[in-house]
This record gives C-alpha cells, structure tokens and sequence, in this order.
C-alpha cells in the first residue's frame, strides 16, 4: 500500500518526540477520530530551529508528520506556516489517494503550534486560508 | 518475495514459513480468521479435476461421472460435518454468496408472508450489507445489541419477533471477537414462532461442533477457505422443505437452486479440508485454546491493555485486545516488519479506517476503538510463535507508545 | 476410470488421453463447448497461491500483497482480452454468476427509470431464467426472434426499444449452434438510443476476437473454465461510468462491487490461461475451423443429416446437426461407449429430454430436433480424432436408424 | 446414470428389428415427444411365440422396451397385457427417477399391439385400467 520512503519515515521517524520548553505548541486532531499530531516548535529571529511531533494514527499521519517536521527545520514561521500537505506527500514520493488526507493533520498541528507562538508573543494569530483543517 | 515452504509434516504444517529466506525474518502467521493456507493434499486432491478428470458435471458421458462422484462425496462430507443430509448441501462461491442467498432468497420467497428480518448489530457485511440493501427493497430489519462481550441475547430475539417477521439471522461466531452465540436458543425461538432461522458460520464450521438439528438451524452459510481449503467455495444448509428463490440463475445445477458449472475442484477440496478438520477438531482445538490462553496473558500484562469478546464463549483460535494511545495500522504494519501477519478489525475493513462495527457495539470506548488488534491461530502454530509474537507486540506497543502524543509519562520509555 | 495423462507437449496437449488404459478405448473429448480441461501450466501456477502465497488480499500484510499483486496481474491480462482498463474487470464466480449480476445490477439500479428488458430467444438460460426471476418482481422482458440460422436481426432490436428500455442484452456466440450475433451492430443501436448493452460472451471469450470498445458494449460477461482455465471463476467487464446494484453484498473486495474473498489462484489460472487463448487464438482459428468443416462434411454425408446455426459465421469449434429418425440421448451414449463425449443441446439441458429451445427456436421441426448432436473441438483435436469420430457417429446413427420405428426402409441396413 | 444392465439392453438390444406378417402390431408415442415404440408379435394359440421392437427414443426407452420383449415371450396375451412397467423397470435392476416414465412406452406398445390382433380377429378391444400412457 505505502511506498518504501513512506515506510521508511513511519519505520525510523526523523524528529520524533517533544521538546521540553518549546516556544510553541500545537495538537490537531482526536483520539476518537483515530489521528491526532502535536508539534513542538523552538523559534529563533522568526526561524525553526528544533521541531518534533509526536503521532497517535496511521502510517500516513506518522510519516507525514516527520516529513513535514523536516520540511519545516530552518525554515521562517511564514515559510513553514505556508507548506501544503500535498508538498509533504510529493516529498514522500507519494500516498494512496485515500491515505492523503492524513497528510493534513501535520499542517493543521503546524499551524496551531505557529499561532500558539505568535499568540504567546502577543501577536495575532495567522487565519486560515481555506477551512480549518483541524477536524480532518 | 515468498519462498517454497519447508513442510515438516505437511499436514501438521500448513503453510509454515519458518523463515523469509532473502531477510532471514521469521514469518508468523496470525491471522486465520482472515483466511487459511491449502493443505498441500487438499490441493494435491484438486488437481487432477482440473487438468484430468474435468468433466462437466451436467454432462452425460463417463468423464462427467466422474465429477459427479466426486461431489456427491464433498457433499456427503460436509453434510457430516454439519449433522445434515447431502440434499441439503449447496454448494456456493463461499460464505458472502452463501449468506446474500439465504437472506435475499427468503426475503424473496416469503415476501407476500411478510417483510421483516431480525439481525445482530455485530454480523459480518455479509449480512449486514444485504440487509442494508434489501431496506431499500422495502424490506425492515431489525438489529440486535450485544453485551460488552459481543453476545446476542435471546430474549430480545423473542421480543424483537412480529406477526410480519420471515427471518432471524445471527451468525454463530463473531469474525472480529470470537463470541460464540447462543444458537441453539436462538433456534429454540425461531422454531417455536415458526420464523426461519439462519446462522453465518463462517467462522464456526471446522473449528467448533456443529449440529444443526439439535441447533435448529434452517440455513447455514459456511466458506471452505476457513478451514484450510481452497478460496472461492463455500455452502450454503438449507433444511429440506425449506424453500427460498435462487439468488444465481440459470442451468439445472444444484437440483435446480443454484446455477452455473460447478467449480469441482474447490468442491473436492472443501469436502476433504472440512474431513480433516472435523477429525481432528478436538485435539486442535484443546491445543489451540492453550497457546490462546497464554498469548492473551502475555498480551494482557501489557498496562492499559483490554480484552474484547468473551473471556470463555470464544472461538479456540481468537484474541483481540485493544491497547489505549496508539492506533491498529501502525501497530500491524510494524508487526508485519517483524514478520507477523496480523489484523485489526475484520480483514474486509482493515483497509479503511473507520473504527470497527463489532467492537463499537462491544461499547469499546472510541478513544481506544481505534488501538485494536487481532490474532487468530492455527493449527500450525507454536509455541515459539506465542513467545515470539508477546515479545514483537510488547516492543512495537512501546515504540507506538513512545510516539503517541496522548500516551501519559509513566508509560513512556523516556519520559 | 481415467487415468493420468501422458503428456507430449503440455500446452498443445491439454487434456490428451489417447486410450483408456484399462479398457484401451481411444477417448476423443468432442465437448469443449461444455468445458474444457485446465491446462497443466495453469494449475501449476495457481497452486502455490493455495498453499504458499495464500494471503487474504484485502489484508495488510506482505502475504497479501503478493495475492493483491497477482490478482493486479490476471485482471490486466483479461482487460488486454477484451480491449477494456483493469479497472472495468470485475472478478466473479463464473458466467452465470456474470450474467445474473449484469442483467439483475442494471434492472435494480434503473428500475426508476424503467423495467423493460431486451433480449433474444436463444440466450442460455443463465440470462433466460434471469429475465424470467425479473418479470416475477415486476420487470417486462421482450425475446427477440432469431432466423434459421440462430441469428438476431439487429432491426428488431431497434424496434424492440421502448422509453421503458433499460437494458439489452444479447448473447456474443450461441453455446448450442455457435451461431455469432452482429454485436457491434447491436452495441451500435443501443448506443443511439442510449440504452445499456450487456452480452454474454461466454462462449466467445478466447475463441474469437472481442473489443468492447469497437463493439459498443457496456458490460459483458465471460467464464473461465470455457477457455481451459478453472472452473469456478469468471468477469465481469463494466464500462467505466455504468453504475449497477451488486448481486453480492459484503464486504469491499472488487471495489466494493463484489464482496467475498477472492479466488485469487482461479483468478490466477483464468487470467493465465486467458492470455494464452488469446495469444495462440489465430493460429487455433485457422486450425480448428479447417478440422471444423472436414467433421462437418463427414457428418452431413450422412442421409438426412442437417446442419444447425450458421454454416460461416460461427465459432470456430461448433458442430451441430440433427439425424432425423433417432434421438439425442441415444446418440450420446453409444458415442460415449466408443470413448466419444459429446452433447445434445447445451450441457445444463442433455440431462432432460425437453427440446432444445435454441434448436425450436431455429425453426428445426419437432420431429427431428431430439436427434441433434453438438461436437465442439478444441486446440487438442487433432486429424485423427475427427475421422474416428467420423466413422463412430456414422456406425451409431445406422445402428439406432435400424433399431428406430421411424427410418424408411431404404436407410436400413437391413430392410 | 444408467445402470450397467440397462447399458446392456440399450447397447445390445434382445429382439430389435420387425416381424413379417405379425399377427399384430403396436406402436405409441411420437416423434415430436421424443420417445416412439412399436412392437410386433406372432401369436399362436393365445401365446406369443415370438416379439420384435423397435424403438425411437432414449436408452432408457430402448432398454425398457427390449427388455418387455422378453418378458412377454411365451407369455399368454393376458399376461403380456398385465405386465406393468414398474416390473420391467425392476427386470431392469431399476431406471433413474426420472426415466420411469420411459418405461410406460413399452407397455402401451404392447397394449396396442394385443388390441390390433384382437380386433384383427373380430374381438372386442381390452381397456386400460388406467389412463393411456400412449402419450405419456
Ligand atoms: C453462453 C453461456 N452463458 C453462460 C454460461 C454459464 O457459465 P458458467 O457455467 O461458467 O456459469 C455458459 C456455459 O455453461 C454458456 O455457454
Ligand atoms: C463471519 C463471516 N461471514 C462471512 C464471511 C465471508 O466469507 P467469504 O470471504 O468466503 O465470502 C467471512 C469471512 O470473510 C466471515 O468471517
């Protein structure tokens, strides 16, 4: 069903785990739903400069949650906040067409952990373009 | 890729792989619920009515009698198994064409009587679908709730009977838990109301006793890949008097009830796969029961583990446990890297990740629904196969554990 | 009882069993039309997904993935068949099977539509019986008239549509008289007036070229066992778009269409044995069609012997004539002694002595259509097995003409 | 689905083929049904001394009939008339099911026959007790 890249990051996940005061925060997801990702942001001068996640779901979510985490290190808030959940599935080569909606839950813990910094810092929080993908 | 088996003794040994030979991976097969391996002598039998004695069963020459003999004694043998007569044998594409034909084939034949039909929330799509389906013909179903370890209970079979009811159907062991039903009470009220009485025992025939007189059963859906014959056959019980429409049309086939040339092979391998099932039924299934029972102990000491179903009115070969914070793909997919084959809910909905109708109607709470496991034995499984399966699914729960954000501290290996 | 066959070439030779060894009777099997043997190659392959590779394929696992990856395999080898995607292949449990779910999905699912049904008088009864079940459930069906020679005049098909039509449906090849329908001229109507076609393809499926797409077919069906594949197994090809009811309900096997689980070493062995029908198809025409007309001229040198179906356009293997003064049964039995199997009718019918409704159909008169003979070929015929047969059927027919109260005194052997 | 005694009455049939000058001659069914039988005799003093058949029809018709044939040989013509063909299906070692009706063709070929020679010689026709099985 996944291809080997895909097997690969849900095998030997890059960044998983949490980091002890992180600067930002965000979980999307329920248990009740079968997904869930929390993603834990260190922030310097506007730039990501430690991510992890941690994942309770399927192989897509997890692996998709460590791609993005990869996509997303050293990047600026904006460029991270901007990433799509198709370019973390191109850069895993690809996921079943029905798995693909796995791949919003670590967008939607991206955006959340962002606006949990920028509201920390007392700045406005970032608003969605499209619909929340919260509740995937 | 797969490998030639190594048999030992192949017909203890079915389908043992001991070992993948390019990863040197030990291969563990858990999963018999899904479906079995061919004996090697089932599919030896096969054989030759496929390339040899391959005589349409309809026709009039020598080469069709010999089918014909041949079915007519898969027939006589799963009639045994099943306390049945051969005429009331009809042999099928397996369990699901079986069950659409008992259900639909009533509902057909008794619509002028009436248009209910009383089910379980826990049966397979088999019938569920079908029922679902023929609502849509007009048709009303009621289903049945379970209790916490998936049973039906008679009493609400009774009361759920009307004036217009033409069919209870309740399968005889659940596919996902394992919870054998209480058929023979089951039938016990059908007969005395008069309604038929149909039982999915796809799951049940080979590996539990069978009796469909003492049971009361009408119809009976069985499938042969269950009970290591081949896949794509299976047989449909029909009490003799019984009358339903055909669900296949066509030729003369099955006296007239289900069309199309009979698959002799399958048929001959059905009869000979449930022979050898039933002779050796109570050995296996005292063997089976034990490395069950210690399997489940070994899964249970994981914390924060459940089990599903009934702890004793279950299938000898069943375990399904759910494990709360973590979710079933993953922990099948990391199994499967570890050369276990296992499931998570029924092999059909194991590719969508809707959580699991049985274990709902169970009440499993849906934060842990998700985290469910199932691991179902076979003849041909050991004792090293339950010591190595404990030890892969304690260290895959961990690491899932480890990487789950709704897994409390104490339960992490790092914290 | 018949005994293993000694092979010279095994994918020339299929089923060759030159002599009986016990009785050292030559066996010549003249019924290919009925079934025909699986080729040793194909039983071959699909053993190992019996015992090895036997996983469940809606699993998750690596072993289902081998069982997922072949049946990829088998439906790409049939759509290659058919000119059609994968992704229109549907597998099922045989023809009948096909023809039941095409004919009964479109009705379910149109039925809102419309409840009228085309279709001809010489269809098997896997569709005829079919209609029949749906006039019962509320469904009109009109049967097309066929020449004399087994033909449907595509004129009456267009006349025959009504706004109420929902479907056509029209046999590719008769199984009796080999009679080939004008299809793409059928699929040509039904496309104009924007009705369904469905053909059952049955008999034509590995014998002579199909293209759905040229032909303008939305869904047709297909068998297995009639093309040296297994029996038990067979497809349904359903134009992309064309949006049916199942037949079986369940669970998500075949995309959700079909549910059950799959006969992955049929599907395994049919498309297998379908791409080889297809590859060796032209060289076997041309062959068979040669040793076709040599029996053909053998047998109507026989006094009072007609031809039935069409004397060009027909299947490549078809041979049926009516002896007047005897009868079918007859026939059959004494070539069965000379180690000839052969048919009356269609196989489902030689078992009862109701007349051929294809022959009546054809206009052949009441007093001659009992004594019909259909000797079917197939890629194992060889030149000597059509002389022998020859001379048998030309011993048998004097033999029952002079045991016969009807045979005019100058065609007996003895006056 | 015949047994080996049948095969061996349809195969080598006893006393097929017609009699020159019968003294009296039978002949039931006909072709459109699939089944017709005719029976000749010669009779001396109310006894058959001698019986032929011919026989258009399936094995079971064929072996029925001949194996009647010689049931009746020698027989008084009312005894012939009497024989029932659930006795020639049991001479038979017995018919399949659904072939018994086959049998009824020799009986009401050697009806016909006895009747042809009686009203040959200016006697009264015997009645079937039950329905004709003529065209059975
Ligand atoms: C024209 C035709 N349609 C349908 C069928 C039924 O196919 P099957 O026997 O595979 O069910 C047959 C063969 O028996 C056939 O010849
Ligand atoms: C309880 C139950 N019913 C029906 C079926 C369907 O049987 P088959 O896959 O042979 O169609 C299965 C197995 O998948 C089952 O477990």
């Amino acid at each position: 069903m996944y291809n080997e890249k895909v097997m690969d990051y849900f095998e030997h996940p890059r960044n998983q785990g949490a980091i002890e005061d992180a600067d930002g925060i965000g979980e999307v997801g329920n248990p009740e739903c079968g997904d869930t990702t929390k993603i834990y942001l260190q922030v310097e001068h506007d730039v990501i400069t430690d991510v992890k996640f941690q994942t309770f779901g399927c192989a897509a979510a997890v692996a998709s949650s460590s791609m993005a985490t990869e996509l997303i290190k050293g990047k600026t808030l904006k460029e991270a906040w901007d990433l799509s959940n198709s370019a973390v599935a191109d850069a895993l080569d690809g996921l079943p067409p029905k798995k693909l909606h796995c791949s919003l839950i670590a967008e939607g813990a991206i955006h959340a952990a962002i606006n949990d910094y920028r509201t920390k810092r007392g700045l406005e929080a970032w608003k969605e373009k499209k619909e929340s993908h919260a509740e995937h | 890729m797969f490998i030639a088996p190594q048999w030992e003794n192949p017909s203890v040994y079915l389908a043992r792989k001991e070992y993948d030979m390019n990863t040197e991976k030990r291969l563990v097969y858990m999963d018999h619920a899904a479906t079995t391996a061919t004996r090697p002598e089932v599919a030896a039998a096969m054989v030759p009515f496929m390339t040899s004695t391959f005589g349409n069963p309809s026709s009039l020459y020598d080469l069709a009698k010999v089918s014909r003999t041949a079915m007519d004694g898969a027939r006589e043998e799963v009639a045994v198994a099943l306390g049945a007569d051969p005429e009331e044998i009809f042999f099928t594409s397996g369990g699901t064409e079986s069950d659409n034909w008992a259900i639909k084939g009533i509902a057909f034949a008794k619509k002028a009587q009436g248009t209910h039909i009383i089910t379980s929330v826990i049966e397979h799509h088999a019938v569920s679908h079908t029922c679902e389906w023929l609502k849509k013909q007009g048709f009303s179903v009621t289903y049945l709730p379970v209790d916490c370890f998936g049973m039906v209970n008679p009493a609400d079979v009774e009361a759920a009977i009307t004036p217009e009811t033409i069919l209870i159907t309740v399968m005889m062991a659940n596919n996902e838990v394992g919870t054998i039903q209480p058929i023979a009470e089951i039938g016990a009220i059908a007969l005395k109301h008069g309604v038929l009485f149909h039982t999915d025992a796809v799951q049940a025939v080979g590996h539990i006793p069978v009796d469909v007189r003492a049971q009361n059963i009408d119809l009976l859906s069985l499938s042969s890949h269950k009970f290591h014959g081949p896949k794509g056959v299976g047989a449909l019980y029909i009490r003799s008097g019984v009358e339903l429409d055909s669900l296949i049309h066509g030729g003369a086939q099955e006296r007239g009830q289900r069309a199309g040339t009979e698959n002799v092979s399958g048929i001959v391998g059905m009869g000979l796969a449930l022979s050898l099932a039933v002779k050796g039924m109570p050995e296996n299934a005292l063997r089976i029961t034990a490395l069950r029972k210690r399997l489940t102990e070994g899964l249970l000491a994981i914390p924060k583990t459940y089990l599903n179903g009934h702890p004793e009115k279950r299938l000898p070969n069943n375990v399904n446990v759910v494990f709360a914070f973590i979710e079933g793909e993953s922990i099948l997919l990391m199994l499967n890297r570890r050369g276990i084959s296992a499931s998570t809910g029924s092999a059909c909905s194991s590719r969508s990740s809707e959580p699991s109708h049985v274990l709902t109607a169970c009440g499993v709470p849906l934060e842990v629904v998700h985290g469910s496991l199932r691991l179902t034995l076979g003849e041909e499984t050991t004792e090293a196969d339950v010591s190595y399966t404990i030890d892969a699914v304690k260290e895959v729960v961990q690491r899932l554990r480890d990487m789950s954000p709704l897994t409390p501290p104490e339960l992490r290996s790092q914290p």
